[in-house]
């Protein structure tokens, strides 16, 4: 799926924000550098220069980018709101929590936010302090936003497009490993199929691993191994919506197969593992009989350089937590 | 008063940070150089300070009964609201309040029961109407000002011409967003008035222990744009001085910061006692800052109204609230369901 | 436990501050309101005019609380601050999440951070927006922070003075519907005992409620009605410490009982009761081959007024879930 | 120079908010009302900017071999950064650095094969002595500045006698940390040297878009203490300017705010291609303030130093990053262990 062909998922965000920006002018781009640079990986380049007036460099201050997108949103425009790095979105999290959050709910429908915040996030670049932290579980918590991940180049596009025009507030979580090393096409129609569930990305009757976001193509490596030098076959399912999650779908899938490895790039306490595993105990407690393990990142701050290959779900850790579930079995 | 030509902005810097004042505690004009402000804007002006009264005394009786929640009372700060937002007009223009700010949203056309049902938790019928430009109460303290920042820059990519009017208090002022607020809004040029209204506490902490600074209106100077400090309990140097920055951010001239310096004669809310941290004396003196007593001072003095005919104003602002309290409460509590509403788009 | 005899959780909470205060000159308290008034609770009442030049009313700005308070930790100080109502705290989660839980870490050592937050949180005093907000799970998600909450008298007193007393930092909360309304001793030598384990508050065979702060007493008293009205036996554990997690007293207790009802204020997506659950199956995926319910606020935001008397976890519903989960035995 | 009396903020902000200068761009000094700059700072300041300047080249080649990770380099800045630190005692004194400030976390007292080792992800031998009153490179931008006002708080607090000086760029003036750090510092009156090294860039985005206000200094009365801003690539108004805010710090005069305005000649960072967002032609003007030049020019010029002096100081550093770099090679590597430890105390 990381294939030679395609577009990168890079390009795919790309190609999203400027159909969006073309197919309605309300839409607008701020953010720190999304301007003249277009963007520390260059997400918006060329907006600027194409769509004139339309994105924005803004000050240095996420509260501020957040905060004034909201009033965007109420002057009648629909914000696209970058913020350079997900872990610095906690400088603006009182404008997300409080506020994006709240004001359908605040005012009865008297203001709703149609605005997307993208951030991308995820280890594996041996990126400084903060910039690869994964807070999806954090967000999962507010009530009132949506929260997505894409895996791949395709939902980057569609579900970037269907985020811009959601009437409401949607977090979108850009894996910035995966930005320039995924490859694959773009929905055919160029856009997307209001498909707003899970996906399973490979079949697989033994095991279910499930993911989102970066590690999603960790656990495709995994199940890779796992049926070549083991004889197991996993499936994988890509949650894609984190918040809320397509629980109907999780619970399908892991029923079908009973054993179930959880993966994240998140710390493991209250991680949104955990909710994964809640919902499948609540739901098949007698069918899954079996340890649900977590492979995540450890309770500890994410560590600096080569660190993080130690720290981050790798496909061995993942390979290791299946052959335990099956073992049991 | 719009042709006066004075930039008001220009004479406070120049001063020695002295808030401009038009009118005196005595009510009395003091700039013989200023002509007389206009009669209808008194009128307007004094009815809806007296209506506000009229609702603090009402609302913070229902409390007292049990019948009302939390309640926040304007009591002092009258002129400084009613004022600053007499300047702006609500079919064009945003009205970003912080929170007690009742005379601007019932003037900016949420309409009095609605208010009151708010107030009562009778959320539905408190939805402020489409029509309206305003956004509700914000229970976080500067956390409307970086959205008044958007809305005002909105209006300026859309090319429209409304401005936006926002307020919020001297605490307020020590926030992060008030100060992402204000540098974005000076970096992009947008059409913002922000009304600093200093009345002296956060809640028990004194506006000396708010920060050093001798003015907080000086601060406008670091987001570039035009502050102006301006006596907040006198109604017409408020009006002229936001009547101008209304006018230059309508024009294209960007922002305008105006701390209306006042006093919060009454509690912060109905859960505190300012006894236990400020002085009887101090609130002694500053009653006679008192806007409304100045105002009525002012139109007795220069008999453009009559004590009789300030109490039929008083009579009438009662039975108004009396009878939108009526209304208020024959709208329905919401029920259990409501909480599941309005999450997202249904 | 709730009884007549002995000092409020709020005296409690004021008594510890102050023997801390007189134990340890280091100590200093700050945060809005604090000082003359004695906040709003009147939590620190007394402390301005017996410890002078020790409490300090701050401005406004509760990152520039946490964020001094860090630097006041590290010129040698031991700071308490208080933010005014956790939910609140959002607007200083910069400073929370990267700063303040990350220093020791981050300097391997060289600085570590002995500072205490207390916050007021949860609900059912009919409080605006935002001030009865439940924001454990979002803490219990970031390493290098531990998060303590109490729910009787005695641990707000011993488990405060162990907070203030850890080099490493901790946030209090303080369950503001049990300030006055709960009675009990202060720990008898006055000093906390060093246990940092869950508590079993309620002996009983049939099944483990699992709680912390303010719910624990919504707990106690539908075990209360469950034995009255149902003759079912319920055991009530308060978990106290929330991050990290008494995992093994946890399992402990529902391996003896192996039906398990989670109670918390916070919304249920991502909720730290999500974390409990898949402790429990990883754990005990065979011994409780039930469903383990957890009983939580819905995933909206907190509403106004009454209308809180419908989201929060109510007896009415604990009993309910109670009675699910032993018929299905 | 300590026995100048001019109130330097004072002069300041009696002008039109032009940094003061001493020394010009051609190396000549244009203050003739001042007194000769002292001869020992000139050459420590002199050593320190090679000194800097060898970090920088030797950094940055060693990542474009792969050998060293994201390097942001201070070039162009160093008289800001040296001419400021130089005003403060390592040994009394905090320093709390924002990122770039390679040269003042040398002379604070961080050794030099240890600052190298940090680059190399060396995270043990990285360790910042105990004895040396230094916080770490901030990530986070202007979130050191709330620490800074806690350190300079708890120093008031504690009655000791060290001054904090802290360094943002212009960039983090935007954030609400900074606002809240300033307005804290100003209202503790905590002995607190604020350094805004204004390189004119943030990345990419221009000071211009980073706030409409003419001058960050200006900033500081909005926080009721000094600020003055001062030519960054002159190494005597620098130091002079903090030194006098340090003294007046020391005696229990409170914080200062110090812009200096200087220009990020090099990149952003090792992955920063500022072609895309800046003229050659700026850099190639900008490159005429090169605050080495200048300092180098002032002292062949003033006869006080010779070119082969010079030459023999550079080689000198050259080779002291070479023998520093070496042991930090020699440094281990963290094992995977060291995830886990320092999370908690043991
Ligand atoms: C972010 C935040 N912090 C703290 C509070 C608690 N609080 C409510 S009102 C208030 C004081 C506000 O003072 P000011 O801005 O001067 O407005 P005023 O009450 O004087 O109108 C505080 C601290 C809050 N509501 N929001
Ligand atoms: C809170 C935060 N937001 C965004 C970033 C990404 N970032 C790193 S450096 C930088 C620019 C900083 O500019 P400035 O403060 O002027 O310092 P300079 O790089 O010029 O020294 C940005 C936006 C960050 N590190 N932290
Ligand atoms: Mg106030
Ligand atoms: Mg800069």
């Amino acid at each position: 799926m990381s294939g030679e062909s395609g577009v990168t998922l890079l390009e795919a965000v790309r190609t999203a924000l400027s159909d969006a920006m073309a197919d309605d002018d309300r839409v607008v781009l701020l953010g720190q550098d999304v301007g003249r640079l277009g963007g520390v990986f260059r997400a918006t380049e060329g907006l600027y220069a194409r769509f004139p007036g339309r994105v924005f460099d803004t000050p240095l201050a996420e509260g501020g980018i957040v905060g004034s997108s909201i009033g965007l949103a109420m002057g009648g425009l629909v914000p696209v709101a970058e913020i350079q790095f997900l872990g610095f979105l906690h400088q603006a999290f009182h404008q997300v929590t409080q506020q994006l959050a709240r004001y359908r709910f605040r005012t009865r429908g008297r203001f709703h936010l149609p605005v997307t915040i993208r951030a991308p996030y995820g280890g594996g670049l041996r990126m400084p302090e903060f910039h690869p932290d994964s807070l999806e579980a954090q967000l999962a918590n507010v009530p009132g936003l949506k929260v997505v991940a894409p895996a791949f180049p395709e939902d980057a596009y569609s579900l970037l497009r269907a985020a811009i025009r959601d009437p409401d507030p949607v977090l979108f979580l850009e894996p910035q490993r995966l930005y320039r090393s995924v490859r694959g096409p773009l929905p055919a129609d160029g856009a997307d199929d209001g498909d707003f569930g899970a996906r399973l990305r490979r079949p697989g009757d033994d095991l279910l691993l499930v993911s989102w976001g970066p590690s999603v193509h960790t656990c495709l490596a995994a199940a890779a191994e796992l049926e070549e030098r083991h004889a197991v076959r996993s499936a994988v399912l890509d949650l894609r919506f984190l918040s809320p999650i397509d629980h109907a779908r999780l619970h399908q899938e892991a029923a079908a197969r009973r054993r179930v490895v959880v993966v994240h790039e998140g710390v493991r306490s209250a991680g949104l593992g955990a909710e994964v595993v809640a919902s499948l105990q609540e739901a098949l407690y007698d069918t899954v009989s079996l340890p649900i393990l977590r492979v995540t990142a450890p309770d500890t701050p994410y560590p600096p350089g080569r660190l993080e290959d130690a720290y981050l779900p790798s496909q061995e850790k993942i390979v290791e937590a299946a052959l335990r579930v099956v073992d049991r079995a | 008063m719009t042709q006066m030509s004075t930039d008001w902005a220009a004479e406070w810097a120049a001063g020695d940070g002295e808030p401009l004042r038009f009118l005196g505690p005595d009510g009395g004009l003091v700039r013989p150089d200023l002509p007389r402000p206009p009669d209808d804007l008194l009128g307007e002006a004094l009815r809806l300070m007296l209506l506000s009264r009229a609702l603090d005394q009402k609302c913070t009786s229902l409390h007292r009964q049990g019948r009302l929640g939390l309640y926040a009372p304007v009591l002092g700060q009258e002129a400084a609201v009613v004022g600053s937002h007499l300047a702006i007009d609500p079919a064009t223009d945003w009205l970003v309040p912080a929170s007690r700010e009742q005379p601007a949203m019932l003037r900016h056309g949420w309409p009095l029961d609605r208010l009151l049902a708010s107030l009562l938790g009778r959320i539905d019928a408190a939805r402020i109407p489409d029509h309206v430009r305003m956004l509700p109460r914000q229970q976080s303290i500067a956390s409307q000002l970086p959205h008044a920042a958007g809305i005002a820059w909105a209006t300026a990519i859309r090319g429209l011409d409304g401005v936006t009017l926002a307020y919020c208090g001297d605490g307020a002022t020590s926030e992060g967003d008030f100060h992402e607020a204000c540098n974005l809004a000076g970096v992009m040029g947008v059409p913002l008035v922000l009304v600093v209204i200093n009345n002296q506490y956060a809640i028990s902490t004194p506006v000396s222990r708010q920060t050093r600074a001798i003015r907080l209106a000086h601060r406008a100077r670091g987001y570039g744009f035009p502050g102006v400090a301006v006596d907040g309990d006198d109604l017409f140097a408020v009006h002229e001085v936001t009547r101008q920055a209304v006018e230059r951010a309508r024009a294209g001239g960007g922002p305008t910061m105006i701390e209306a310096v006042t006093y919060r004669m009454s509690f912060h809310n109905t859960s505190d006692n300012p006894s236990l941290y400020r002085d009887p004396s101090e609130e002694a003196e500053a009653g006679l800052r008192d806007p409304v007593a100045r105002l009525v001072a002012y139109a007795t003095g220069a008999g453009l109204m009559t004590p009789d005919a300030i109490d039929v104003v008083e009579a009438e602002v009662r039975a108004e609230v009396a009878a939108a309290l009526d209304l208020a409460l024959s709208y329905p509590a919401p029920g259990p369901e409501e909480i599941f509403r309005h999450v997202f788009s249904d």
